[in-house]
């Protein structure tokens, strides 16, 4: 794509992801709790006619072909009006592994649907809780007719509520495979628990079910260097997300210490509680800068040691930045702040849930540690 | 004399502390209700009740009130082993605003009849107390609350709203900061009432704190009359009974034991998940372990104090900051230790172990709230014990 | 045109990055002289002057200037390479206010004259500057200054005392802020002058540093007249010259390379001590690693506007408080780290490295001081970037 | 020791303590820099007249045979005013260990002439930096003639400037030997650094000195029990030290907060600064509950776990509140915290040096992990 119409994009996207959250209304997101649907296929199929669920798909597959850069405005836009769609879980993580898949047919199929939101296929590789080795994983797949038995069970599975089905990771004797697993399918059982933000992590158990060969969407290394580069870039725009969360509770925040008086002034004008706010906003401008610079090297598609190291800076940041803010939004807030009513408290629950998925700072940094400073000092 | 009084004659403070821990732990152990331990909200009224009459019925429901009054007349050091094996058999915390705050200023500031009439009926369980101080668009600044009493013949009739009131729908009796003088300045002119709830003129709302639970109300007075006996104290001198049970509530609030309660699921999840192999999660662990500790010292002192009877002055406000300080980064720990189980909303098996992250998180955000901010605490601190000018 | 200016002609910017890092490895390491490698002070000007010359030979001593007028006209990209380089040649910090501070100062604000009559007489070494900004008494509160000059025909005559001026000893220059105009408001009324240090009238104590080291000076000005020529930009307008080089201050004072200096020696240590098989270690090295790089993504955020010549606003103080805290948290791990080593004043050798623990710790303090302290710098945010009340 | 006489002792020695460190003139502790004089004799004596080097020592040699609880009063009072001599490392370190000692005539001779002090004995045990385990030495001695012969070296050696010889700890084939060698002694040579308050660390260096058996202090099980409960005991005494340092420290500066004017007003009025005065205040505090906490249980002479945990939970805190108030003690004070005029910046140098000597705070909050945490959880 050329870059004016890069540009057209992505002021397109801009202006759209601003519209559209403007009109949120922030009482769907607190009935979230009783009714646990946080993907309204209206507003999903919403979503898509907007091009945002094909903001990263190939243009071949009804996508724009677009960057990691632009993925993150749409995230963060969201994110800001606590959109409970699983936007990066279907449009980053599960577009970004079918993208790789050299099962023309498989791929067009999952990923034009993805596209047009007509289908919804959730990620399932993550086993153990604190793990982002994509190989850390006990998933059997042995060979069955032309295709493979499976085996074990997946967690920590995102956007899995209304979808229609997983990309699942297994072993086999020629290492990963990647196979989708419609919901349906006999023998495979899924549960839910729910989320600090009323959002579902959903486990997936597999007993003895059958996928054929036409359901192989990515085999070996490719199956995996795929699934670690589609989860180093959901990483990274959770960690959009996140900068969207931190920065409209700052703002809120910062309203209320405006206008809240207490002992005859605004509580802004408190010196303490100036220079804690300036410590949040401080941590804002941080994430957004590591954000900004580590996109850059996203995009520029780099080797994976180099696009791990970045997704986890952001990741690390982001999170801890987030938990910060929210937490001490609703300090700031009062009593208010400790009740249902209040909105920084939906902010505080969306940051815990996206601090914890696919990583949390302190998992991220550990990762970090190893490739960019043991590997180093030894 | 009834059987609770009875029973509490027993001298726990002669006994040996093995002996007394025993005691206390077979009985919490054997006596609560299973179903009701290690909830992850305060309990109801109607849960309480059987245990709230279980400990009654063995002079153990106030364990800090003088045995002359019912209470086990617990010293200090018996004191903390109840509380622990309280934690430790993950016995929840019932509207026991009766027994931890009119008790004793009852006992301190009320008169022989308001004992009379009232502590019994805490003892029984026919009175459950709740509190109204802070108002809407007061908060922090509790000096400037607005709702009035006036003086009409033998009744103080009440107008005004209270917030915050914790478990106000499960009250029977409210205890309520009024105005009483709108001429003098803001500390002064502010009297101590005891309201029955079930006056005419009182309503009220309910208000769901982050967790989604029903932990508050705000409640309306409108035209609402309480006898004139139920003065607390002088009229117009109700600003130093609240300071006095605001101490009294940071000495409750500055005790370790709410923190060990979150220390009960970080030692739960680090079993389950193996982290004490991790030297950098035993490093982040041992930190708040000592500091929890140490946070024990501190409160030793403070209860020792009050053992000599000696006032326990602003200083004491450290004792809440430094307690709520450390319960939120624990809780903020076990969310991180938790990794992807740090988002769970509800409780997770992990090893065969319950374990409730999430919990404790909501748990320790009002502390550094409610009873005084920790701001608030640290402008007391800075004014009346280091002295720092204004 | 001199030497300096013609090999400053080379276009640094159109080289590969990594050919010009080594050119600057190269230059460094041969030209430097070892002995004042990686020196636990600043330099002094006897010491540091055949290297000043050295730079300036090669063209290299402005980095940051533009071409035209004897710099090197470095972007961003490459300026940061070559403060790497000097940071890991263990370059020492020479008097070196007429190259960061006075250069940009009158390439922006100053006249044709200044700079032809300055400029290159900082390049070739003749002239060492000092800075007179703050007073007794005033310190964070720099706009309530007093010291004050009088226009008396052709010169200003200058009395009063300036604090906290670094090397003051070894300048042959002084640049002050003066009061001009006494019925004005405080940061109205205030000049920027350039003085020469021999004019009759200076006279200076020096003050030692908390490490023991002749750091600062307190001048005396006593009738001290400077020519009306030696106004830099216009009369009493003074404190916008001031701000502007606050706010390159700030961009220097928060670039990652003085931390950096702080993480040659943590690492230095790490590996002597074996400290990276000690994961709880690794844990806090890489949280103040990871603060380290944010920093640089921030920092590279400004340097970028800088490059597009947009104003660099009062958002920039968050630059300083956060470079100045990772310094602090990472001189403070230092000593940590070396546990009874922590405490040593001079270098130690560990495993045939030398290791200089308590210097970080030293010159990581001024930091949150100077130029503004970080109190000051987070005032600034509340008030313009935040736009708090007052 | 009876009550009666015991609360008189200690009247008296807190009174004694207060009216000397009234008298202390802060400009000795400024000339240690170029004299290196950490210990006056003269001043020695004199605090030997009042009885403080005798506070713990057994009365059959001349001292008080008080506790723990009373050499706090004069370690925390001398602290105060930054007395340079090594009264921990003489009259609690060293004294512990000849108290113990079953050689009567080495004993009388070395524990009487430290109490009166005539003689100035320094305990040499450490070799490794961040290690407190006594055992962890490599220093041997082999029999030779009726004593041994000793080679290697040690580090970290506090109180040695004037120090007359060395309680020495070695590896022998019957186990740990404890041999007092005289300065003077052939083939030891004394080497020091100086440490951030300009007092010296001293290293030891051991080529083949004889030690007769009349200098074995104490042997095998005993000499290793007896040293590591000397070096509990002397890390309590040291924070008692860190108490009287942090809260001088801390009085000098709130009575800065009090009287600087800054922006017209006395900058003790901004709430930022305020607040950060009540945190240090609440540090110390701590500090002091867990001092006056821990060293009751030391003195009812616990078991040696119970021991170790309570010394690591004194060093800890005060260790890490010393540090914390005294580097904020010169963030306080703006400029003029950062000159070599200011006396906040002897307190952050002297707590350096106390904070490092036998452990700082990281290395005792890992060996109290060791045995209260991880014994425990396994």
């Amino acid at each position: 794509m050329a870059q004016a119409d890069l540009n057209e994009h992505r002021s397109m996207l801009s202006n759209s992801v601003t519209n559209f959250a403007r009109g949120v209304d922030l009482a769907r997101v607190r009935k979230l709790r009783d009714t646990n649907a946080e993907c309204d296929r209206a507003v999903w199929t919403q979503m898509a006619e907007l091009g945002w669920l094909g903001v990263l798909a190939p243009e071949a597959c009804g996508g724009m072909g677009l960057k990691l850069g632009d993925m993150a405005i749409v995230a963060q836009g969201l994110a800001r009006a606590l959109v409970p769609e699983p936007l990066t879980a279907a449009a980053v993580l599960a577009a970004r592994v079918l993208a790789d898949s050299n099962n023309d047919t498989l791929k067009s199929k999952l990923l034009e649907g993805l596209v047009s939101g007509e289908m919804l296929p959730a990620v399932a590789w993550q086993e153990e809780a604190g793990s982002l080795d994509v190989n850390n994983i006990n998933v059997q797949a042995t060979p069955a007719g032309d295709g493979f038995r499976v085996n074990g069970s997946k967690r920590f599975i995102m956007g899995a509520t209304s979808a229609e089905g997983f990309i699942v990771s297994a072993k086999s004797a020629h290492g990963m495979q990647l196979l989708w697993i419609p919901r349906d399918t006999a023998g495979a059982t899924v549960q839910f628990d729910r989320l600090a933000d009323n959002r579902q992590a959903a486990t997936l158990t597999l007993a003895n079910v059958s996928v054929p060969k036409t359901h192989i969407i990515n085999s070996g290394d490719i199956a995996a260097g795929s699934l670690a580069r589609a989860i180093d870039h959901a990483s990274a725009i959770i960690g959009a997300e996140l900068c969207g969360i931190m920065s409209r509770s700052l703002e809120i925040t910062l309203e209320y210490l405006k206008t809240r008086v207490q002992f005859g002034k605004a509580i802004g004008s408190f010196q303490a509680l100036q220079h804690r706010a300036v410590d949040l906003y401080i941590q804002q401008e941080l994430s957004s800068a590591v954000l900004g610079d580590c996109l850059a090297v996203l995009d520029g598609e780099p080797d994976a040691k180099t696009r791990s190291a970045a997704a986890s800076r952001i990741k690390a940041r982001c999170a801890d930045a987030a938990l910060l803010i929210t937490r001490q939004s609703i300090q700031m807030h009062g009593a208010i702040g400790y009740t249902e009513d209040c909105d920084v408290g939906l902010y505080v629950k969306r940051a815990m849930t996206l601090a914890a998925w696919l990583g949390n700072g302190h998992t991220h940094r550990r990762r970090y540690a190893k490739t960019e400073i043991l590997e180093g000092a030894l | 004399m009834n059987a609770a009084a009875t029973a509490a004659k027993v001298d726990y403070n002669a006994m040996d502390d093995e002996a007394f821990r025993r005691e206390a732990r077979a009985f919490f152990e054997n006596e609560y209700p299973e179903n009701l331990r290690f909830l992850p909200r305060r309990l109801s009224w109607v849960e309480s009740k059987p245990w709230w009459l279980s400990l009654s019925k063995k002079g153990w429901l106030a364990p800090n009130w003088p045995v002359e009054h019912g209470g086990m007349g617990l010293e200090p050091g018996k004191l903390i082993i109840y509380w622990e094996e309280t934690e430790r058999a993950g016995i929840g915390r019932m509207p026991d605003q009766g027994v931890t705050m009119v008790g004793p200023t009852l006992i301190r500031f009320g008169n022989e009849a308001q004992r009379a009439q009232y502590l019994p009926k805490i003892l029984s369980g026919d009175n459950v107390w709740c509190q109204g101080y802070s108002e809407p668009n007061a908060g922090s600044d509790l000096a400037s609350l607005r709702t009035e009493a006036v003086l009409d013949g033998d009744h103080y009739v009440i107008n005004g709203s209270k917030i915050w009131t914790s478990m106000a729908h499960h009250a029977t009796n409210i205890y309520v900061l009024v105005r009483t003088d709108k001429a003098v300045k803001q500390q002064r002119g502010i009297s101590f009432l005891l309201v029955d709830m079930k006056t005419p003129g009182i309503t009220f709302r309910t208000i769901r704190n982050i967790a989604g639970h029903e932990e508050f109300c705000q409640v309306f007075f409108d035209n609402v009359c309480t006898h004139k006996d139920n003065l607390v104290g002088k009229l117009n001198e109700g600003w130093t009974i609240a300071k006095g049970l605001l101490t009294f509530e940071r000495l409750n609030i500055g005790s370790p034991r709410r923190p060990l309660q979150a220390f009960e699921q970080l030692d739960t999840l680090a079993r389950a998940q193996k982290l004490f192999d991790d030297p950098g999660f035993v490093d982040r662990y041992t930190q708040l372990k000592m500091d929890l500790n140490d946070l024990g010292s501190l409160y030793q002192r403070y209860v020792d104090k009050a053992r000599r009877s000696e006032a326990l002055g602003p200083d004491i406000s450290m004792l809440k900051v430094f307690a709520m300080d450390t319960y939120q980064k624990l809780a903020e720990l076990l969310l991180e230790a938790g990794a992807e189980y740090g988002a769970y909303a509800d409780e997770v098996m992990l090893a065969d172990e319950k374990i409730d992250l999430m919990t404790p998180f909501y748990t320790s955000r009002p502390g550094t709230i409610y009873g005084g901010s920790n701001e608030i605490q640290r402008n007391i601190l800075s004014k009346y014990v280091l002295q720092l000018p204004n």
